[in-house]
């Protein structure tokens, strides 16, 4: 679409040209209204019906109500200061659009309007937190999730964001992050482990059995995940052009590998392909790509998402039992370490039609392992610090015993999952 | 009077009801339960985490028959249709009613059945 | 878009401006395909979920089947005489498109086909009455409801649209309607209440528990609504352009705090924040921002939203007692009565950048008044009318005592919710 | 859109008009990367649902398995080799596109990205084989339907596809199939059937009550599939514009009008609508219109639909009994008997303002029969030889009669689909 | 000590519970239970096709009272309380308790209860 | 031969049989049942309206020995799993079973248990 306004106005010869490229594009716009409902769609019905169904009876409710939380406080604190230190000048941190003060219904971010692009960019903060919730889930209250995801948004989500994409330099080290491979998942994914760490294990994890209250809740979750997930993917083009449908072709490619890989491994270690286990694989494969979805083809994509899948049933059913951490969800297990290995394939598996001719493997893969080291780091260390305050605030982060055997649903509000 | 209890496995069910069915005996209450015993629950796996299911889905069928002979009609019937020589196909208990009423006639005891 | 079209042209000074506002384009063509979709998936999936799953589980199915029907029959007497009498020409009622006649694929309106025009103007009277049903449930005849469904959206709603939207003069009043705070819903909740009250109480109301089937199912419909009603504020727009960004910002803003009044509203209360209530939350934030979409900012948002959920609260847990209507599922309380915070907000708070150089409040306030009186009067009488009408064609709009008892589900239906 | 380009460009008649074609629109984009997304959605989540609320609660997760497994495979085979063998170039059969060499993100089908074509066109394969699932639950190898579906879409799909849409002449006998009547559902239906043949009844197929697990999820995924058809017809114009805008509206009528058909008939026969049945009769609509939804005007709309509605519950209430094929989910009720009445209704249900100047509908009868028994033919037999490979390969097609027994989701997957 | 079972219809549940409060019986432990007697099940439609439901939801009430004079205060209680005159109303089992334990107090029989 | 049927808080189950489990006694039948009594239900909110819900969930377990020394050792078993001192604990009622029967083994009475 560009190109040919390009076309006819370069051949016009007129002073306009300059800037062509700050005009209202409807087909952009129109793609993006759409991208971002996409990914609002992701918190309260895809995240929340993929955690729901795999929370015991009990504390359905209270998971649902994490990832609802989480998308309303998360989009109040984003219009409200999170958006301006993400997108705000600054180096380290960005300021100076507080309230959206100054943006108008003309304010453009490349060919669409600003105010939707905060509302694209404001989904994503929200999705982060609440896979966090994921690890915590059964035991923290309520009261102090809420103003975790709060001050989580705006002291470690925000500053990231500014850092790899919101025109931070010092900590921007040129790694490749199309859509959040760092900035989102694996950021959320040691969030989530952090807290998971301070909260402790759940009284009965390791001892009775915990079951899913329905697979069919989380293969439906899985399913809008991975529709909403075009938006984020895709969406990341803010345009709709051949990136965006190279985009969005390997991000069902990689979805669809990572199922598949998923299954395989769990069909050879245990003999039995698993709902769960499918759904998981979806967003394995999905998180894997994420990174890599602005540059990977689709024989790229096969490797990424299949890998991805492979690590991320090695991960929850082998390495967890290792670190001994009740990350409840598997946040880190599927955002983390597969957004880890997602990051890393981002520098390697290239599609030849979106790679620059002087492309430097070698130096990019080190530009990954520093923006992987720096969330790392950042985000373990102020996840804890947050949720501190966060706990103090709320006379400890924890449910009490009692709430946690009869069930946070019942206790916490005063409702429960089914009244057949 | 006597009550039948039997504790069999849920796809059972059908078969256990037909064979009472045809040893007249047509009146019966069935309930879920989870039983625990010898049977071993089979493991089920929760994202690569394999537990054992202790308790195993059964059915409870409750029978009450007039006479001592009616009684080991169904003990035998059931018996029967709910065997499948694995273990956890279940048991059957009787004890003694002393008083039954059919709440639609008023009628009592063995009318009422 | 437009503007670098006329740009384009402008420079070239040719004969061809004239026409350019007519002619299709495919971004805003590409947003309303969308848009329409959107709100077409409230009604048999978000309205039908969130009103199933605050229902008892022996009447579960009914309740999803009168959303479902109301979609059905509503979209067809839509085509048939609906939007002719809505959209047609005329001052008091609009003709002359009955069934379509002479509209064509060419038919444009603003820079969309018409046809498609036809198609989401149809899914908000589909949606109107399906609110409505909420007031009704566990009690209306299924066969009552849908004769009452198809004159209703003829007799009421096509009626007001017109004056709303559809070129009626002497019953436009100027008010600041964007997506239907009027029209679709303080409309639809005096036409639940009325219904209501006609009815009469179910006989276990107020006497035993009656217990919502799953709160589950009323969030994942909270959520598909809030999906959906990105398509009905951004979509009023009907161009994809920096309004419909601004209005879709807005949306998610003042559902977002909408869910956060009205947890906060409960907590105060009862101590206990209910899933129900967040999604009752989030719904009523939509509704309160409705009217106002199209002019406010984003901190008039956070206001218009929050307190939307906090009237909504107060609506549902305090006057509805003192009314004494079972108005069952509160289209009133939440439609009506939040609607009407919407309609006069709309004229308060609107944001500098879309606000006309001479505005005046006190008439814009008038106006918005004088529309909610003709709204809550025409409705309130007319719905009376057509719903003893569909009584009478149906032998009595109550079903029987033992039906009520024993569940609608089972006797109407011939079905069960869920069969473990 | 295009229009205007082209006037400003003759206008100013410059070289460029010849390749006007051939560019970006990134409102043709847009819509296309939506329409691709809501086509996804159809499948895991959609169908999904829409099968497994109707399956018995022992098997549900089972059933929504196959749908999962069809896409991920689906997906993945239709990068590799399935859009090669149905657009790459050649008339019996497609070569030159084998793991979509040679597309880069520059490469355009009309005025969208091409790999945006590939991946809208792999959404119909996927869905094609998991409709064909509906016909072989509750007693399939959950390996033999995985590897069954990535055989069948090679060589059953690909192939038919290639010569109704891919450029195939010999067996292209210039059916109208806008959106895949043929193509999709009469092929899948087909397929269904010969499978549940060949697998042979289900032990308690009328023998007991077989009762559906929850309507809840059947209408849910009903209105999940209603939602996605929007991207199935409207999207098979490839562009956003007043065609698209026509098959958008004539789709929701026809799903309309469908639920009204299946429940008056319905009604008439047995006395109770039922959910199922309602959800039935909009999947029936949707079938119907799906090869007229290019060509049918409203009223069209209306009769197809209508009729498709009635004809479905016919098919699955009466017809069914007499062929003692315990096609358990009535794929071929549904898709393919409906199907054939959708296919011979476009060529006689023609809006006025679509319909050629010298059109002749006899002919086209013709060639829709033509097109109908070379699918039903080449789909039975290819389908049967499929499926015996496939069975082999996994020794035997059928579970053993223990796990029919005690339920697929137990034995197979190792879960439950509810733990209350 | 005497236990009163009864199987009656879910809807009157809530009627019998006040009646048996009415009693002055204030402890009972309700089930769902499905019941197969001479009331046939209705049909239920499934995509068209029509079948029996031969197993009826019913409610199953047990009460454990201390005399017979409570027994047949309970029984006369639900009688009344569950009658519709339809077919299905149900029936009640009386049996003989040895030896009843409150747990929380540790009382035994009679003050158990 | 005895029958122990135990009313108990739901989130007992697990303490309550290991404690069986730990006297030997190693086969149990569980339901979901729920009970009236003083205890009273917590009052839920259904949008802003509070009601009180009357029957509490509650778990029964029924257990058949062989003789009287396995009721009361079961008993005590359940009896100290089972007690928080708080209201709603729950009740155990000892019963007579005339005949047993283990329907894999065909064993009757003592043998089948
Ligand atoms: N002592 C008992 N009291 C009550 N129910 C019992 C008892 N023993 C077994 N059951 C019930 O019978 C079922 C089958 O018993 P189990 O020991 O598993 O196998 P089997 O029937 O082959 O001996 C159990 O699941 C349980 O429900
Ligand atoms: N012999 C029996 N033993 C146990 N339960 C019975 C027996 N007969 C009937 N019932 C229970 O009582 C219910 C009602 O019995 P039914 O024969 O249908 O009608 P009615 O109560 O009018 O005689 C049945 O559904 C079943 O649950
Ligand atoms: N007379 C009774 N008959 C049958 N079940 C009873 C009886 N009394 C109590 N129960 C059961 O025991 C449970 C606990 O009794 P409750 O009176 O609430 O407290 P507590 O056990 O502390 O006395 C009840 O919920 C009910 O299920």
């Amino acid at each position: 679409m560009r190109n040919i306004f390009l076309t006819v106005l370069a051949l016009l010869a007129l002073p306009i040209i300059a800037s062509a490229e700050d005009v209202l594009s409807s087909g952009d716009t129109a793609w993006m209204l759409v991208a971002t409902a996409f990914v609002m769609l992701m918190t309260p019905a895809g995240l929340a019906l993929f955690y729901a169904g795999m929370t015991r009876s009990k504390n359905v409710l209270n998971t649902m109500g994490m990832s609802l939380i989480a998308f309303a406080v998360g989009t109040l604190v984003w219009v409200v200061a999170g958006y301006s230190i993400a997108f705000g000048d600054g180096d380290l941190i960005g300021t100076g659009k507080i309230m959206l003060v100054g943006i108008t219904d003309k304010s453009l971010t490349g060919t669409i309007p600003e105010l939707l692009f905060v509302a694209f960019q404001g989904t994503f903060a929200a999705i982060a937190v609440a896979i966090a919730s994921g690890s915590m889930i059964e035991r923290v209250k309520f009261s102090t999730f809420t103003i975790f995801a709060a001050l989580w948004i705006l002291v470690v989500y925000a500053p990231i964001t500014h850092w790899a994409w919101g025109g931070g330099e010092t900590l921007n080290f040129g790694e490749m992050d199309f859509a959040g491979g760092t900035v989102v998942h694996i950021n959320a994914g040691v969030a989530g482990f952090v807290v998971a760490m301070i909260l402790g294990k759940r009284k009965d994890y390791g001892k009775s059995a915990i079951k899913p209250f329905s697979p069919i809740f989380a293969v439906l979750g899985a399913a809008l995940l991975w529709f909403g997930w075009f938006g984020f993917n895709a969406g990341s083009q803010v345009a709709a052009d051949g990136v965006a449908g190279n985009a969005f072709l390997i991000t069902n490619v990689a979805a669809s590998v990572g199922v598949i890989g998923w299954l395989i491994a769990e069909y050879i270690v245990y003999k039995t392909p698993t709902l769960i286990g499918g759904a998981s694989g979806a967003i394995a494969g999905l998180v894997a790509i994420t990174p890599a979805s602005g540059s990977a083809g689709v024989s790229d994509a096969i490797i990424i998402g299949l890998v991805g899948g492979v690590i991320g049933f090695i991960g929850v059913s082998k390495l967890k039992k290792i670190f001994k951490v009740d990350d409840s969800l598997d946040a880190f297990w599927i955002h983390g370490l597969v957004g880890i290995w997602g990051s890393i394939a981002t520098a390697i598996f290239i599609a030849p039609y979106l790679m620059a001719d002087d492309y430097d493997m070698g130096a990019q893969l080190i530009s990954q392992i520093k923006a992987i080291v720096l969330t790392i780091v950042y985000s373990g260390v102020v996840t804890a610090i947050v949720f501190y305050i966060a706990s103090m605030l709320t006379g400890g982060g924890r449910v009490d015993a009692e709430t946690e055997q009869i069930g946070l649903d019942e206790r916490v509000h005063g409702e429960k999952a089914m009244n057949l | 009077m006597k009550k039948i209890e039997a504790i069999i496995k849920p796809f059972k069910l059908e078969d256990v009801k037909d064979a009472l069915v045809e040893a007249n005996i047509e009146g019966m209450t069935v309930s879920e339960v989870k039983g625990y015993g010898r049977q071993q629950g089979h493991s089920e796996l929760y994202r690569g985490a394999e537990y054992i299911v202790e308790f195993i889905p059964k059915v409870k069928i409750e029978i009450v028959v007039s006479t001592d002979e009616y009684a080991s009609l169904a003990v035998d019937a059931i018996k029967k249709a709910a065997y499948t020589g694995k273990i956890g196909d279940g048991k059957i208990f009787v004890s003694d009613i002393s008083h039954t009423v059919r709440i639609r006639t008023n009628e009592e005891n063995t009318e009422a059945l």
